[in-house]
């Protein structure tokens, strides 16, 4: 606001300027240490970016694949779960039991176990009728670990919207699922952008486990490189590859929160 | 008790920590306009709440046209269409325009179509002079307007029975007199009305009969004639006797 | 790198005047007087193993048994260590070759040449030539594979960090994307769910799999070796010590000691090789 | 609440019903099928269960002891970058942006890169007075990667308190930082629970990633049994020992925001 | 301007997506109150919301006690720990019990040590029939006990200038009665205020002056005497018009 000018961009520029000093003393001691020029050689080598960039983003596409087929089940089974969770009263105790069990379990077991035991264990069961590739049960499993992340991350929007906002809704007649569906979800979903954004990409990079079943995606890809070159610029290739994904995703969530609250609220408003 | 009274509360008690409601109970008859007055927090909010069942209750029973709607297994949601409340704290939804806020209740549960509900939400908005606020949201509207926007919202329902807390406190003057126009009306079309409100001269008005609630009783009910002019029980006299003296009846 | 070969000092022809560098007290090392040597954990068989038998873990009672084992001893040996002067350090697979200091005077863990990663690290000569195998399951309908065409429609897999990968994009071509898994465990696992057809492993892993880890598997055949590929100790960039040790294997070669090595440890009857 | 006593309680029981139903046909039909025996020998070994609670429990110390040193730096460092980026108006679009190109690099780089540069590529430089030890750029990786992830959680629920709060803070004169920490935060913070343990339990798990730079944690520890016994019993004891740290932390906040809500709220209230 | 002026607004304009205020220029002297009345979404709560700092304006200055608080640079905290608010919504904070509201400003503004502020809190508290709830959290409060802890956070701040929003509207007739009492006392030992309000007789019974904002703009100001009773701008006879005819005035 306007009486804040002065003092604001003062400290903003300090803040920025000394930013920008430790950068750059940063960059500086690092580019005249005596090591630099094998850790140069090592992690930024430029014969193997350009080699790594011919077969990486081939591999990556299965990444995008994978993610996108598990974040749709993920986004709908999570907020089944949250709202299993959220039932209140005692009549529903046991299945708010359930999801809990659930959470905290799929949640504290590392992913990769659930990943080796779906994906090595369930095929060796032998049940016929029961699907053998690698993909499906690294994708179930994904979804499975993952759910119980976004479920926890649905909960803590949907406790946030003040139990008058629900009280109103019912009031009209609504039942308690389209109270869900049209008061308290839409706003509870508005709150958690920021969290939900996490697991999809902590989701998008974790897609690499599914690598441990055997398929070759973008991180296994550039350990193949890696581990043929002892040279580790290709995880450089991949990283940026991630990090392409997740910027235009990151702004473009921000923006639609952003142009959600200009509309809903007053924006002037003073700090 | 008649088919037709329109709600029967008997022998009420609700606790948060403490008894809130200490048993009470009040009859409306179709078309009647009750007031709720008493002091600051002497429960005519939980009480217009436990009617629309947002509150547990820990005794008594409410009839609603005839049906015990505190019973077990009673469908709740139902109940609730047939009755309309507005809040005193309002409650818009912030999330959806001015409009929506209005229509959600028509197009959701009482399946009106969206054009025509849009229809009906946008002449009830310009009779109470908010034609020009239909598309604006919640947060960014006035405390006067919200409290237009929240007795809409109850108002499109086409509620058999109304509750209404504190409906005019943001009001200015002219708002009052239209919102008292609109009750009248109401009342004379048939709706039955529960008012909880801190405006005597707005009592006096519109209500046939009034609830002094006190500590969680009713301690005397009666037309606003003889409550304003003659109280019998001493707790009320002190009421209005303070109100007098602060000219303010 | 490895491309200039250093002549070596004929043994037994020193001179007082130039001292031999490749003698024990002329040889820098990370610690003095003992020889650091580094592996993975666990190290398998036939490469290592404990007294049973089984894959050794190495910051556990030191093992000459395996192949690696016996020719770590030998170098040593060679080098005028005694076996109580060997020391072992872990090192995973993939800190080998990280950037900076070595933690280790040599590293012996099944390392491939190749003149790309002869760029971060030295590569000693070879006391390995290695040939890669299929194995698949006996039951499986590429079990009586006898040429490379038979394997074309093959799923196969192979370990990360190996050149059986390679060996497989390079060498069978299969019209179906190999699958890489973290450890060979994985991919026996694979193999038995039946996920993939076949894995490709070195020649001597092959044994070990068909005699003790899949019963039910047999080994199909060798691959043809696109020129000639090898295990190579590792040194840290520029380290001098790789020419002592270079020496030291090329005398037990002549000696016949890696020989010996091999048919005692890396036993079994050899597959076809593939064409 | 009393009214829905009936169908509450009725589909109440027909899930929980059908959920015993369920689980148990699958666990009738696991058991039966004709791998199950090869799995339970190769998943759920007794013999190798013991012999791994000998060794495992001993290196999930150093998980423990890395967890707790980066979540206390993670979380007041995660704080800060929130707040950056919650500063409005123009003045400080320079530190905003420092706050966004921050959390959208260190989310968007997989965790392992970031580990690998400093724990490989820093003590490489060698920099005298840099630290070489492992452990240290290991915990350093991961609270520059966490704290990303956190700073979203708790900007989500900075932005989730009404601007009215605000208001009213500074209407009372309070500074924009004491507003922050006696107003802002506190409510914020409450409303993110969920989400910030998640990545509390997230970070818990990503402790393993260190083990890349060579110390064994419980995770490296059962992967060389994994490895050694051809076995994968060792993960299942990693497994166990991770949950058994997240479900106490998950109890213990959970009823921590329930006793909150339930005295600042009124709890009997109708859903 | 004399260097005794509380309170001098000039020319101020505010806008949103349209303009709210459109020139209001006002001005306080010492122990003055001052009312405005005017119909729901006239602008009231928008002025007294830029006059605390709360909202940046578009042009015009405003001086408080001589000094320009709308220049750049000015210390914003200190004019506001100088200046009191009561939000038309109260704007408690739902995170602190009643007594805690109360004395964060006390204690992390003014310094004071915790006892004492705990205990002008409870006596402020206890003025305003609250003394029990000092120790429970806002939401768990019924509308009027809210809007008096709302009053008291404000004024146990001791500002020099008071805006009040409409502090009236959930009080019963009892409690505006005694919150006039405050008024008064506070008006005679020195505060000047600025107060939006609905409530006509409440406005004639403690204002110094009336200013009717309509639209934007202050039609017309005056004593109360004058104002209700000989208004000569025409849109203010017709507010007073209508209300007269409600029979509320
Ligand atoms: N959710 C709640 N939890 C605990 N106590 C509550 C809750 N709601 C209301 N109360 C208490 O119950 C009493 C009655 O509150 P209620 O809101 O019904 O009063 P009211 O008559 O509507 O008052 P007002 O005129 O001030 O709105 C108050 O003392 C209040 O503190
Ligand atoms: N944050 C906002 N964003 C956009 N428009 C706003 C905002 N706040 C208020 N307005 C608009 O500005 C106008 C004046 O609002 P204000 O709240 O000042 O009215 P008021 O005189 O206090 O009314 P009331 O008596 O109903 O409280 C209204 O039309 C309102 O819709
Ligand atoms: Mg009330
Ligand atoms: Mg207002």
């Amino acid at each position: 606001m306007r009486t804040h000018g002065a003092s604001g961009s003062r400290s903003t520029l300090i803040a920025l300027a000394s930013t920008v000093v430790f950068a750059l003393v940063v960059v500086l001691v690092v580019s005249n240490s005596p090591g630099w020029p094998e850790v140069q050689r090592q992690f930024f080598n430029g014969e193997f970016f350009r080699e790594s960039l011919r077969v990486i983003p081939k591999a990556f596409l299965l990444n995008v694949r994978i993610f996108l087929i598990a974040e749709v089940f993920i986004l709908v089974f999570a907020l089944f779960i949250a709202i299993l969770r959220s039932l209140p009263g005692p009549v529903f105790f046991p299945l708010r039991a359930l999801a809990i069990v659930y959470t905290d379990f799929f949640r504290g077991v590392p992913t990769i176990l659930v990943i080796y035991l779906l994906g090595f264990g369930a095929p060796a069961l032998q049940i016929s009728g029961i699907p053998r590739d690698e993909l499906f049960w690294g994708v179930v499993a994904l979804v499975l670990v993952y759910s119980a992340y976004v479920s926890e991350v649905y909960r803590a929007g949907i406790e946030s919207v003040h139990p008058s906002q629900e009280a109103a809704a019912r009031s009209l007649g609504l039942s308690q699922a389209k109270t869900l569906r049209y008061v308290i979800v839409p706003q509870a979903v508005r709150r958690v952008v920021p969290p939900l954004l996490n697991d999809f990409i902590g989701l998008q990079k974790d897609t690499a486990l599914v690598a441990l079943l055997g398929p070759v995606e973008a991180f296994r890809q550039s350990q193949i490189e890696v581990a043929s070159n002892f040279n580790y610029t290709p995880y450089l290739v991949t990283a940026i590859l991630f990090v392409l994904l997740t910027i235009p995703l990151a702004r473009l969530t921000d923006w639609l929160v952003i142009r959600d609250r200009r509309r809903q609220l007053a924006l002037g408003a003073a700090r | 008790m008649s088919a037709e009274t329109v709600l029967a509360i008997e022998g009420l008690q609700k606790s948060f920590d403490v008894e809130v409601l200490k048993g009470i109970s009040l009859t409306l008859e179709p078309s009647e306009v009750v007031c709720l007055i008493g002091a600051s927090g002497s429960g005519k909010s939980t009480l217009l709440r436990c009617v629309n069942l947002l509150e547990p209750i820990q005794a008594g029973r409410i009839e609603f046209l005839g049906e015990e709607i505190t019973a077990p297994g009673v469908d709740v949601d139902h109940v609730r269409r047939r009755i309309g409340i507005v809040f005193q704290a309002f409650n818009l939804f912030p999330h959806m325009s001015v409009l929506k806020n209005i229509t959600l209740g028509l197009t959701k549960v009482l399946k009106t179509p969206q054009a025509q509900a849009d229809q009906e939400a946008a002449d009830l908005l310009a009779r109470f002079g908010l034609a020009d606020k239909r598309s604006e949201y919640p947060d960014r509207l006035s405390g006067g307007q919200q409290q237009r926007v929240a007795i809409v919202r109850a108002l499109a329902m086409r509620p058999e029975l109304m509750l209404l807390d504190e409906v005019t406190s943001a009001l200015d003057p002219e708002l009052v007199a239209e919102v008292l126009d609109v009750i009248r009306g109401l009342a004379t079309s048939g709706m039955t009305m529960l008012i909880a409100t801190h405006e005597m001269s707005f009592a006096r008005d519109i209500a046939n009969r009034v609830c002094f609630l006190h500590d969680g009783v009713i301690l005397e009910e009666g037309p606003p004639a003889e409550i304003f002019s003659a109280p019998t029980n001493e707790r009320t006299q002190q009421f209005l006797q303070r109100i007098i003296e602060a000219g303010r009846l | 790198g490895a491309d200039e070969e250093a002549t070596p000092t004929a043994a037994g022809t020193e001179t007082a005047a130039a001292p031999d560098p490749c003698a024990k007290d002329q040889l820098i090392l990370k610690t003095s007087g003992q020889l650091t040597i580094a592996t993975d954990n666990p190290a398998f068989p036939p490469w290592f193993q404990d007294a049973e038998g089984a894959p050794w873990d190495p910051t556990t009672e030191p093992t000459k048994q395996g192949y690696e084992g016996a020719v770590a001893y030998a170098v040593a040996n060679e080098l005028g260590f005694s076996d109580d002067e060997v020391k072992w350090v872990v090192v995973p697979f993939d800190n080998v070759f990280k950037p900076g200091p070595k933690d280790f005077d040599f590293d012996i863990n099944q390392v491939s040449y190749s003149p790309e990663r002869d760029q971060a690290l030295d590569f000693s000569d070879s006391y390995y030539d290695v040939e890669q195998a299929v194995v698949t399951l006996k039951s499986s309908k590429f079990a009586k594979a006898t040429s490379l065409g038979d394997l074309k429609d093959a799923k196969l897999g192979a370990q990360l960090g190996t050149t059986s990968y390679d060996a497989i994009v390079a060498t069978i071509q299969p019209s179906k994307d190999p699958n890489v898994y973290s450890t060979n465990n994985d991919a026996i696992r694979a193999l038995k769910n039946g996920n993939i057809d076949g894995i490709v492993v070195d020649y001597p892993t092959s044994l070990y799999v068909t005699a003790v880890q899949v019963p039910n598997a047999t080994a199909v055949g060798r691959l043809p070796a696109e020129g000639q590929e090898y295990f190579g100790l590792v040194f840290e960039e520029g380290n001098p010590l790789r020419d002592c040790v270079n020496q030291a294997i090329a005398n037990l070669r002549e000696a016949g000691t890696l020989d010996e090595a091999a048919q005692k440890w890396i036993e079994g009857s050899a597959p076809p090789v593939l064409e």
